[in-house]
């Protein structure tokens, strides 16, 4: 067993490491605050981002981990950690996780010749910003609720219904779209996946404004809307198998370890720099134990993410599976811990969002707000606990 | 033993709970917080009339002489309502620094006011190293012939940016703390909104060589930190009631979402998770609310609360938070946004932890009552 | 709102405590452990409970509460409570909860005249000592799975099967029994409640040691055993209906409340006489933190507890059965944090067996063993949780 | 990065669980754990047959010069079956530390007979405030001509009781804490088992005037504490090795219940609140395991672990205590008996937690780590 990385992957985290340090310097002020809010909410925060996400894919660092044949470099999954560990170090934009994480290796799985050809380079040049058009109003953990029809007629698919919870919806300028093309269909089959421009005629776009009234996550409406039959990916009414097989590209999270590590590193020089009731604030017991089990939190979780890498690098991918659901509620309950830490830790000043008052640029009342979303989308806590239960210890599945 | 509240407890009750519902839906409490003024003057004028702010001074300065337990029962109301108005600040810091504190003239020219919805206070009392310790107060009061100059800067006071007049705490030498009765609006003084998780008046206050002539020291110089000190345990009560009414409500719309939000084919609520999560956030707000009437009662029976002051404010942080975590989970997404109602309580939980004492500040409080 | 004692009832209380105070004197040393082992495990341990019952009897104090026609005093419950309230502070036994708390309520509710006249004074009197025959090895959160037959021939009961988890079944002579009446009944219908005699031929009392080896609890197995039908207590085939309307006698919960107080009290004499690494354990910051939110679970539970009595005697059953629940699985998780804490802040003292080196008896490491059985018995957290969803908020009940 | 274990490895994890399911079954186990020596010799004496004392020995000292991570291998099997043994006090504790400061003489002499399984060894350092510092070790060593008179009383030192040598850490005036090897029967010694929750064998050890020859000290005076540390990562990994054992087998025993054990009709192990209980404490494994393999390995490689080694043992405690716990509640009754196997863990993990420093000690160590 040997967890050490080699020279040339020393080197590389060192160019990673080098250039973000260099980019980050350009960041607007908007970025500050950190998290989804920066990127989406405002003009000047989404700007930074795209810029960003052209530069990494002229360095082909968008790709490095995709087959040679669609136009990556075969890199190993451990250099995509690599490059996520210092990505998210640098809380740096420029990855469009709903194009480059999920709907490439979608297109890879199951895409025809024809559209990994069209459709996979602007991805891996950084041109295109895609959203996820799944979740629905009466499908948020129960996907294969899934209502929104497409029906075939001639040369296309017309769709109508509502997708909800679409983040960045209001920035992309295309969606893969998961809906119903068996009107007879119940739960997960009969579902497709679409490649959307999301200029169609019919396609409207409403903000949900979150509870500091940041926008990021939009409800999408689709009336009429024609979409071409040659944007069908994989076979009709087989969406929800291909989604299934996209599974062992890496989604390890150690992204948001790095990034806890970061913040508590912070926290630790505020609670160095700062005094209250004539004592610095490190000198607290209480306090020391809080960052220390934090610290732990991290250490450990960053520790499973290398070995979900690895399992994921050789394939096993059962215990991938499970254990990127581990990683996924460890990860978000444990930074929802570090907003909590964070808040008390600053003591009356836990709860100034960004302003010349805020510690830290006000992440800490921001990720206090944000961190209880993070156990809620993408698969809820329960879900992954569910799952987790029966792919990784084999329980009934029962609901 | 009488757990009981009295009729005329239980119409108030309702009385509060119709107004806010008519005056104040979700809606207008969003457009309040937006606004820079935080509240509605309104709404303010008529909660006047309906004798809210009068209800527990005594009758010489123009109030009822009600019991802390009635107040205790308007504040769980406009907790359960997340409104938003300057009572705490105006009529419970400021009325009880006042009615602790003050001389005759004070009581007589101010809390009649107050009790109108005339007048608008605000306590500034914390600085910059964000203490709630008397040694966090070092904003110097200097001595200048028949008044005192501030000079200094004061942080997260309450309403401080529609007050009328401010209360301050600041350290006379050789007397200590020392309250101000200051005009808000007096030269030298620039207030501040900050924003802040609670989108509430959370101000700075900065003050350049402030004059306070010394008939304006309430309850004579280095007194600060002993009516403080009165004010504290009623205020605590009062606020935690705004609390367990806010934990009240949570339970009750997570509990009605819950029946009506179907997935996988049947209500969330079914789901053993989800009643497990509800379990825990009953059990919150049943030791939260049981525990603030009994040391209410304590209060108003003069009795000593030295320990029970400091378990229900961390009790009540907690719980409050817990339970509004919790409801934002087992709403999902629509818990999370701005036009569902279930942040507004969220936020406030966490807003309101700082409130006269964190959880961490009332655990080592508490030990220290322990005589540990 | 008023949480005052009267007059009254703080001399009641007096009265207690003189009472308890001189007769705990006399605690055998096996007594100092606390908890069921005390009682049930040694002969000594045993003789002092049955003794300290007797005189409970001849005080009257077994049934104060019930009503003056079955021997009792109609005493309000709140006596009930302060009873409670002294007799957990003093760790004292002497009160059969099975016959006084759970029996002679069912009676009360379900017996005819001569069952009251036959077998209430002598609970009262604290000549007996039962033992609850519900739990079966296919029947233990789920109750309503009972297989114990009972078949009726002429004037007998024939009964055949196993219970389990008896508590205290090898120091009782009676039992009151729960066994199916009706063969061909499922679920909760069909059942009996049967008073039972240990020394009837056909029983057969066998130990189940706990995980430290202590004897608390029995397997108690029925092979033709005959009991007279003049033993069957309310209606045939309708025991289940008959154990829930005996709700309203006080089951606050306050005992569990009141005893952790004086431990915590304990605890902190403890550590301000003891230094560790130079320091009196008192003083360390994180000690006092945890001991502290000890308190406040043990305050609010103690006035949670306090609710439930004023809304019992009220006749408020719906709060009260949801609040009682709640009491149960809060009380029996802060008795397993009071566990927790007094083991960490005793240091490796922690991990003493009652003996000269343990401090506080060893009823910490004594303690740590036992508190997961609260969890576990009378009704499982994971039960009552369910219960309090279901009654207390209108949840919907499914499993 | 090669996370998987080598061929060699695979095969003595599985010749050590082999033997310890053939040789003692749990059954065993609880015979051992109410049995005066609380171990076997005859199997002791297998191991010693199989290599198991003598792996991570250097070869001049009769060893094999394994790397540690197989004797942490050793250690999770022997956690999975809750074995009891001497293995930690005498080849861990005393092997490393005789390695570690050992002079030539000491190794030779005592090395090859701990791995012939022929020598018990415990070690002696704490003392009554049951402090893990070294300001805790206090037990003077008074020079007397050629030799040091010991006199004082240790505490929970493991296996004592059955050992053959002692190394006991005492305090030489003017040097510091130095350790002295003493003859476990040495007059003037007494030693008595304590009851523990572990059922294992923590012992006083009263010392009345006892002659130690100055040859006997390891390291030299005032090496102790330095030696001590040198061990300490080490036993910190083996413990933890351990410990994580007994998690998987909780894990793994909890889980075949859940399946089994039917109630209201299905196996409990469907209901959602079980399988949240069981996902977290599958969580505590494999965060739990992999971090102890990194640490293992950084161990191995010689890099520093100032703070991994606290956060490890934090770690591990906790979810060692926690999967237990939830292993017991999911049992429910049958989890609490003697009978069945899971109160064996369940009562380890506290043991455990307070071997090499309970919970609350990493915390404080790691943040001292963090520069806090």
């Amino acid at each position: 067993m040997d967890f050490e990385f080699t020279k040339e992957q020393e080197a590389l985290r060192e160019e990673f490491d080098e250039f973000f340090r260099k980019e980050m310097k350009h960041a607007p002020k908007e970025w500050a605050e950190g998290g989804l809010e920066a990127m989406y909410h405002t003009d000047e925060g989404f700007a930074f981002h795209d810029q960003m996400k052209k530069k990494l894919g002229k360095k082909g660092w968008l790709s490095r981990a995709w087959p040679k044949e669609y136009g990556g470099q075969d890199a190993p999954l451990i250099e995509q950690l690599i490059f996520n560990e210092v990505h998210a170090f640098h809380r740096a934009p420029g990855v469009d996780n709903f194009g480059v994480g999920m709907f490439a290796p979608t297109l890879m799985v199951g895409g025809t010749e024809e559209q990994k050809k069209r459709l996979l380079p602007p991805i891996a040049r950084g041109e295109v910003q895609y959203c996820q058009g799944w979740s629905e109003p009466d499908a948020g953990s129960d996907l294969a609720n899934l209502s929104t029809q497409a029906v075939r007629e001639g040369d296309y698919y017309i769709v109508n219904g509502q997708k909800t919870w679409t983040t960045g919806g209001h920035r992309a300028d295309h969606m893969f779209l998961l809906a119903r093309t068996d009107p007879n269909s119940t739960r997960s089959r009969g579902l497709s996946i679409f490649n959307v421009k999301m200029d169609l005629p019919g396609i409207e776009v409403r903000p949900i404004l979150y509870m500091d009234k940041g926008h990021i996550t939009n409800d999408v409406y689709f009336k009429d809307v024609k979409i071409h039959a040659s944007e069908l990916v994989g076979k009709e009414n087989e969406g929800w198998e291909l989604t299934r097989q996209t599974m062992n590209f890496e989604r390890s999270g150690v992204a948001g370890f790095v990034e806890g590590k970061r913040t508590i590193a912070e926290l630790i020089d505020y609670a160095k720099a700062h005094k209250r009731n004539g004592k610095k604030i490190s000198e607290d017991p209480v306090t020391r134990q809080k960052i220390a089990k934090l610290f732990i939190g991290l250490e450990v979780g960053q520790t499973l993410a290398y070995r979900i890498n690895w399992e994921q690098q050789k394939g096993g991918l059962i215990f991938a599976a499970s254990a990127a659901s581990e990683s996924k509620v460890f990860g978000s309950e444990l930074s929802q811990q570090v907003a909590n830490v964070s808040t008390e830790v600053l003591g009356m000043y836990g709860q100034l969002e960004n302003s010349k008052w805020a510690p830290m640029d006000g992440k800490a009342a921001t990720h206090y707000q944000f961190c209880v979303a993070a156990n809620i989308f993408a698969g809820s806590s329960e879900v992954q606990r569910n799952l987790i239960a029966w792919v990784g210890l084999g329980l009934p599945r029962t609901k | 033993m009488n757990l009981d509240f009295t009729k005329e407890q239980d119409m108030l009750r309702k009385s509060v709970a119709e107004f806010l519902a008519k005056e104040c839906p979700f809606e207008t409490v969003k457009e309040l917080e937006e606004s820079e003024e935080g509240y509605n003057k309104k709404q303010w004028k008529k909660m006047a009339e309906l004798g809210w702010m009068e209800l527990y001074f005594p009758e010489e300065y123009g109030g009822m002489g009600d019991p802390i337990m009635n107040v205790m029962i308007i504040m769980e109301e406009m907790g359960k309502k997340a409104f938003p108005s300057p009572y705490f600040s105006t009529v419970v810091q400021c009325g009880l620094v006042l009615l602790e504190g003050g001389s005759e003239d004070q009581k007589k020219s101010l809390l009649p006011k107050i009790a109108g919805g005339k007048l608008l206070m605000s306590l500034a009392q914390y600085e910059e190293d964000a203490s709630y310790e008397q040694a966090g107060i070092n904003m110097p009061a200097e001595p200048a012939g028949d008044h005192y100059v501030l000079n200094g800067t004061k942080m997260f006071a309450l309403d401080a940016n529609v007050a009328d007049k401010l209360i301050v705490a600041a350290r006379v030498k050789d007397s200590g703390v020392t309250l101000f009765l200051v005009d808000a609006k007096a030269p030298g003084i620039t207030t501040t909104k900050m924003p802040t998780i609670g989108m509430d008046n959370t101000c700075e206050i900065i003050f350049k060589n402030v004059k306070v002539p010394k008939e304006d020291v309430v309850g004579g110089p280095g007194k600060g930190w002993e009516i403080l000190q009165k004010m504290f345990p009623k205020a605590v009560i009062l606020k935690c009631a705004e609390m367990v009414g806010g934990c009240r409500e949570t339970v009750d719309m997570t509990a009605d979402y819950a029946k009506k939000r179907i997935q996988y084919g049947k209500p969330i609520g079914s789901f053993q998770a989800i009643q497990h999560y509800m379990a825990n956030m009953l059990l919150g707000y049943d030791t939260s609310s049981n525990y603030l009437y009994k040391v209410c009662w304590m209060v108003q029976e003069g009795m000593d609360v030295s320990k029970e002051i400091h378990a229900l404010k961390a009790h009540v942080n907690e719980q409050y938070k817990y339970i509004t975590e919790r409801g934002v989970q087992i709403h999902g997404g629509v818990g999370t946004t701005r036009e569902f109602n279930m942040g507004l309580f969220y936020r406030r939980a966490k807003a309101y932890e700082y409130v006269l004492g964190d959880t961490q500040y009332h655990y080592e409080k508490l030990a220290d009552a322990l005589n540990m």
